[in-house]
């Protein structure tokens, strides 16, 4: 390959990506120059969980890369078929093993529009501190994650796994489990928090700020980390609304679409709270994403202590066993920290689904890695894909 | 002290022929900075410890890094080079000129009077007395040298560099 | 200025190491061994069979062996076999009893679904979670012998949840006897009585899930 | 080399307790023996010294990384024949070093088993060459060199030979990788550390370590010790030699060759067991040795800081600098990122090539200027101070061009 060529190859990879490039990913023979075939995964240490990218590198940029997953598939939608309404309702803890409180309320969500169940008010309030909680855990989780990929050994995550800890005690004195909590039923909430655990929930909300203050402080000026994530894993806004790209990932291109204004379900239009838009969508973007976003998640917390309402957190004609909707179907979704978490859900009248479906947001944030890595290292690679922030068991379900 | 002369003799003659024998390359490149070492023992052996260093740190340390790289990158070293004559003619000829080079060496060995015994080691002198002298009588030999090799490694960076265009913006 | 972000960073992380050895909020380490864990109340693991007291476990066996956990199950790692006679429980009435109540610990998710469909509280979630046996078949399958504890353990674990059991159990038991005291004295005033009430239906299912 | 140290001063005091001790056993042997075991004690208590000084190292860290993250490190390791015993965690080093010995000791068929056997030896042997010329206390120098520092470069160099024999002789496609990038980190950040080191050798005028070490000794005042680092072009010196030690030892913000983010484990993949343990120990090595130095160029060797504090002997205070510049790159290694290769050379060439540049001619107007007093002293350290300062400002901020925290606008 003369010297042409690769200065060829270099206008057909900037071109694509790019508006009005082309849509068909340049396929590099190999003999365009000694190309290293790199697979990392599914044993990788900075890939979260069983996932693999098959990465081409031409020297150290990477020319192509193929992501496989599906080392973590456990046929969930054929057995919610064979189970009845309820009893898949403990398997959805196991989708995101992250934030199990949100997944249980977006099935929740969507047999209840199935079924056209109604939910008292202290129940929605409930749920809602429940899904911020969790937006908590799984941002801080993912910020600890991210940090490790960029190379700290493990000191920003033991700092975002210590106040993680504090909310899974809370949900583990609550829902009897940190982290498979199985706590939302359809019409309510399975236990009525004491006085106690409201007390101590909403010390912590008070304390999370004073966190990540000190998060800021330590990372978000560091230079190595403004060298290390801006410009890297560049998504363009419109490239990512054609895929499908929702959550923190498509807010950092610059769009803001967020579920919770949105679509106002549950009780979030009571709630004022902000959604931060990032403007370069870039690696360092979708941190800061985070970052603020659980700033809003701890006013919306304050704001659901203060006016949480008495009364029962279950609806009385609320029915547990031989619950048969009506034939009909239903998509319930809701803003997911990791995006738009979607049930779709076929009743034919019997007691099991006729067919059940989940709109995983992490792997439909998963189809543009390859566009993001193009022309990086594989060390941003790894980076980018931690920013992504995928959960393996929501990906491959 | 000829005891231990004799010993580096003998160590840096080995490594230096098992360097020519060894079909491997890059056993022969390491024998070879093996023997660039043995030259450092030398120096040593005469007291001129700033001569020793330098050797050691120019040699060992950089151009084995350097014969190191150019072997690795031109040709796999592995593979054992194949050591045999193309015709018997070109043979006679290589044997004539290796002759003549070893006559003309061993000429000169012979040649000059060297007295058998041992002179005392002069008196070692400070690396500021060098450096005086580094940078009186012979800093224009310095300076020349300086040059040349700044010279060298500019030419190696233009023959190196392939036009690559201005990093992509990041 | 450059640098200025990293010397913040190191003075964070001084902060933390100062405060690793007086501020119990940044010592986070419980040697687990030594200090025994503190488990809250809500805690759930592997279910058990609750019995009336712990001199004859198999005598007062809660369970009626109706089958609903064993169908509610998502994993299905519950096995019952109905017994063939009838035995009193507690409040008198003839009941049917398990003859084999299996439940496979190595499928079971202690997701706690059977507890919240068992109609007469018989199952229970238990807080044992050092559970370590030397096959992975029959060691962790535990049988009926296995799974049957004391209504004080359960009063031991879940202190909240066995009163508010016990207090409901308590007034059905006062209700029945009523009802049987009630239906022997009209027996008793009129000779010749109507056939006795049909003895009540087990507690409709509908009922607010107990925690 | 001169075999009789100046005769130590009379009465016993802490100071000279070692050479007594080492002259009490050299009179032991016969006089033809006595040069040879002069040098062999020596270095036997260099062995023993610093072989425990690195165990120590490897607890420290782990136990100071643990404390950074709020937790409390390794405490359960003690004796095995007396368990009630609590040691706190002290014996794990000597644990760790039975493991790595009684570990399988795997050796890849293709690997070339003479450099893969032979680049252990040849790193753990340089790597130990450099505490040779360190000046640990006033009368304690192993051995006293003209060209000192000129040997301890020539020492150092020698361990990127050895790099390149390891990531060569694994005949693993990745670990040749890694020895290279290994290799452009070390020779891209071999620069900067010995010009960080000359503007010391032109301002004392001589390359021993022994006379450096002396040269800054004195106290203005009794209180304001004559260190180098506190100079304005011996504090710049210091951070660039700093940075470039980390990088020399590939430590934190630059361990590169082990980072998961590269292929695999670097040239290191396919040692394991006591190979991969020597590996490890030379790295700590290396790491102190750079230290040694650092310690005897910029702070003042075994000089102690105030005056009246001369009282302790001079080896502890060598010994303590250096476990402090020690715990320093520990607390680095605890909070920093990991740069990117291409960043980490830039930042070598574009950087630290030409501060260290400008820091020699501070120096040298350092040098020139001595007789400067009174209000023309302040002039001297402004414009001292402005040569480090102006270029650092200015060159960092081109560096950092483009990089800076954003602000974010908010949408509903």
């Amino acid at each position: 390959m003369s010297c042409s060529d690769q200065s060829g190859l270099d206008a057909e990879l900037s071109a694509f990506g790019r508006p009005g490039g082309p849509t068909v990913r340049p396929v590099h023979d190999q003999f365009h120059g000694d190309l290293l075939e790199v697979s990392m995964g599914p044993q990788h240490p900075s890939t979260h969980g069983v996932f693999r990218m098959v990465v081409t590198l031409d020297g150290e940029q990477i020319v192509k890369l193929k992501p496989v997953f599906g080392y973590l598939h456990r046929n969930h939608e054929k057995i919610a078929e064979n189970t009845s309404y309820l009893g898949s309702m403990p398997y959805t803890d196991r989708l995101d093993y992250l934030c199990s409180m949100s997944t249980n309320w977006a099935y929740a969500l969507a047999v209840e529009k199935l079924s056209g169940q109604a939910v008292p008010d202290r129940a929605q309030y409930l749920r809602i501190i429940m899904a911020e909680l969790t937006r908590l855990v799984n941002h801080s989780c993912l910020v600890g994650f991210l940090f490790n990929d960029l190379g700290t050994s493990f000191t920003p995550l033991l700092y975002a796994f210590r106040e993680r800890e504090k909310i899974l005690d809370l949900f583990e004195s609550l829902s009897g489990s940190r982290m498979m909590c199985n706590y939302q039923r359809f019409g309510g909430c399975r236990v009525d928090p004491s006085p106690e655990w409201l007390a101590a929930a909403q010390a912590l909300v008070d304390g999370f700020p004073r966190f990540l203050d000190e998060y800021e402080t330590m990372l978000t000026g560091n230079e190595i980390m403004l060298a290390r994530t801006q410009g890297v894993g560049r998504l363009d806004p419109a490239h990512a609304v054609n895929a499908g790209i929702t959550g923190p990932v498509l807010r950092a291109s610059g769009v803001g679409y967020d579920l919770r204004k949105v679509d106002g379900y549950g009780f979030y239009p009571r709630f004022d709270f902000r959604v931060p838009v990032g403007e370069a969508g870039d690696t360092y973007d979708r941190y800061m994403m985070r970052i603020l976003e659980m700033r809003e998640s701890v006013k919306i917390l304050q704001q659901a202590f203060r006016d949480l309402p008495a009364g029962p957190v279950m609806d009385p004609k609320a029915k547990l066993r031989g619950f048969r909707p009506k034939a009909g179907e239903a998509y319930g979704r809701l803003e997911g920290p990791k995006g738009e978490l979607g049930f779709y859900l076929i009743s034919d009248g019997s007691p099991n689904p006729w067919r059940y479906r989940v709109r995983p947001p992490s792997l439909i944030n998963l189809t543009l890695l390859e566009e993001m890595c193009l022309g990086h290292t594989i060390a941003d690679a790894v980076v980018i894909l931690g920013s992504i922030d995928i959960v393996l068991g929501e990906v491959d379900r | 002290m000829t005891l231990a002369l004799l010993l580096i003799a003998f160590l840096l003659l080995g490594a230096a022929v098992a360097a020519m024998l060894s079909r491997n390359l890059i056993h022969s490149a390491l024998l070879l900075v093996g023997a660039w070492a043995g030259i450092a023992a030398f120096y040593l052996w005469a007291g001129a410890e700033f001569v020793a260093f330098a050797q050691v740190l120019v040699y060992v340390g950089a151009v084995s890094m350097v014969v190191l790289f150019a072997v690795l990158l031109t040709r796999q070293g592995a593979t054992a080079a194949p050591v045999e004559f193309d015709s018997v003619k070109r043979m006679i000829g290589g044997l004539i000129t290796a002759g003549g080079v070893a006559g003309v060496l061993l000429g000169a060995i012979l040649g000059t009077p060297m007295d058998v015994t041992a002179a005392p080691p002069p008196a070692a002198i400070s690396v500021r007395q060098l450096g005086a002298q580094l940078m009186g009588p012979h800093a224009a030999a310095l300076l020349i040298v300086g040059v040349i090799l700044t010279v060298a490694l500019l030419g190696a960076i233009v023959i190196a560099a392939v036009d690559k265009p201005e990093d992509p913006a990041p | 200025m450059l640098g200025s972000g990293i010397l913040k960073g190191l003075g964070v992380t001084a902060k933390n190491f100062a405060g690793s050895y007086h501020d119990p909020a940044r010592m986070v380490t419980q040697e687990y061994p030594d200090t025994p864990v503190k488990l809250p109340e809500a805690y759930r693991n592997f279910p058990f069979l609750v019995t009336e007291n712990a001199t004859d476990p198999m005598g007062t066996l809660r369970c009626v062996a109706c089958q609903i956990c064993e169908k509610e199950c998502p994993p299905q790692c519950i096995y019952i076999e109905k017994s063939k006679d009838k035995k009193p429980d507690a409040t008198g009435k003839p009941q049917l009893y398990p003859a084999v109540f299996a439940i496979d610990t190595a499928v079971c998710m202690s997701c706690q679904l059977c507890v919240e469909v068992c109609p007469f509280d018989a199952i229970k979630m238990d807080q044992i979670f050092e559970v370590a046996a030397t096959n992975r078949f029959a060691g962790l399958l535990l049988n009926r012998e296995q799974l049957a504890k004391p209504n004080s353990y359960f009063h031991q674990l879940h202190p909240t949840d066995a009163a508010e059991v016990d207090g409901r159990l308590g007034a059905e038991r006062k209700a029945a006897e009523e009802k049987a005291r009630a239906a022997a004295a009209a027996k008793a005033a009129a000779p010749k009585p109507a056939a006795p009430a049909v003895t009540p239906a087990p507690k409709p299912a509908a009922g607010g899930p107990t925690p | 080399m001169s075999i009789m140290p100046p005769e130590p001063s009379p009465g016993l005091d802490l100071e000279t307790a070692p050479l007594l001790v080492r002259d009490w056993i050299v009179h032991r042997f016969p006089d033809a023996l006595q040069w040879f075991v002069h040098h062999l004690l020596s270095i036997t208590v260099i062995l023993t010294v610093f072989g425990l000084f690195f165990a120590f190292t490897t607890i420290a860290e782990r136990k100071l990384l643990a404390r950074l993250q709020n937790r409390l490190g390794p405490n359960r390791s003690g004796l095995p024949w007396f368990r009630s015993l609590k040691l706190w965690g002290l014996t794990q080093p000597f644990a760790d070093a039975i493991k790595a010995i009684t570990k399988e000791d795997v050796v890849p068929a293709a690997a070339d088993k003479v450099l893969h056997f032979l680049a252990p030896v040849v790193i753990v042997a340089f790597s130990l060459l450099g505490f040779a010329v360190l000046p640990f206390g006033r009368h304690l120098i192993p051995v006293e060199l003209d060209a000192a520092i000129l040997y301890f470069f020539a020492a150092g160099t020698a361990t990127e030979l050895a790099i390149f024999m390891a990531g060569w002789g694994s005949r693993n496609k990745y670990s040749l990788l890694s020895a290279m990038r290994a290799l452009a980190q070390l020779i891209s950040y071999e620069l900067p550390l010995i010009l960080s080191v000359v503007p010391v050798i032109l301002v004392t005028g001589t390359l021993s370590t022994r006379d450096i070490a002396l040269a800054q000794g004195g106290w203005t005042w009794g209180v304001l010790p004559h260190w180098h680092v506190f100079t304005p072009w011996g504090f710049a010196g210091f951070l660039i030699f700093l940075v470039a030690a980390l990088a020399e030892s590939n430590r934190s913000p630059f361990d590169l060759p082990e980072a998961e983010s590269e292929l695999i484990a670097g040239h290191l993949t396919e040692y394991s067991g006591f190979k991969y343990a020597l590996f490890f120990m030379a790295e700590y090595f290396g790491l102190t040795a750079l230290s040694g130095l650092g310690v005897t160029l910029f702070l003042g060797g075994w000089q102690a800081p105030f005056a009246i504090l001369e009282i302790i002997p001079s080896y502890l205070w060598f010994m303590g600098k250096l476990a402090g510049m020690i715990v320093f790159f520990i607390w680095i290694r605890g909070t920093l990122l990991r740069l990117r290769i291409d960043q980490l050379t830039r930042l070598s060439w574009k950087f630290l090539v030409p501060l260290a540049l400008l820091n020699l001619g501070n120096a040298a107007f350092w040098a020139l200027t001595p007789g400067w007093t009174g209000p023309l002293a302040l002039a001297r350290w402004a414009v001292s101070a402005a040569i480090v300062i102006v270029p650092f400002v200015l060159l960092g901020r081109r560096l950092t061009a483009g990089y800076a925290p954003r602000t974010y606008r908010y949408a509903a």
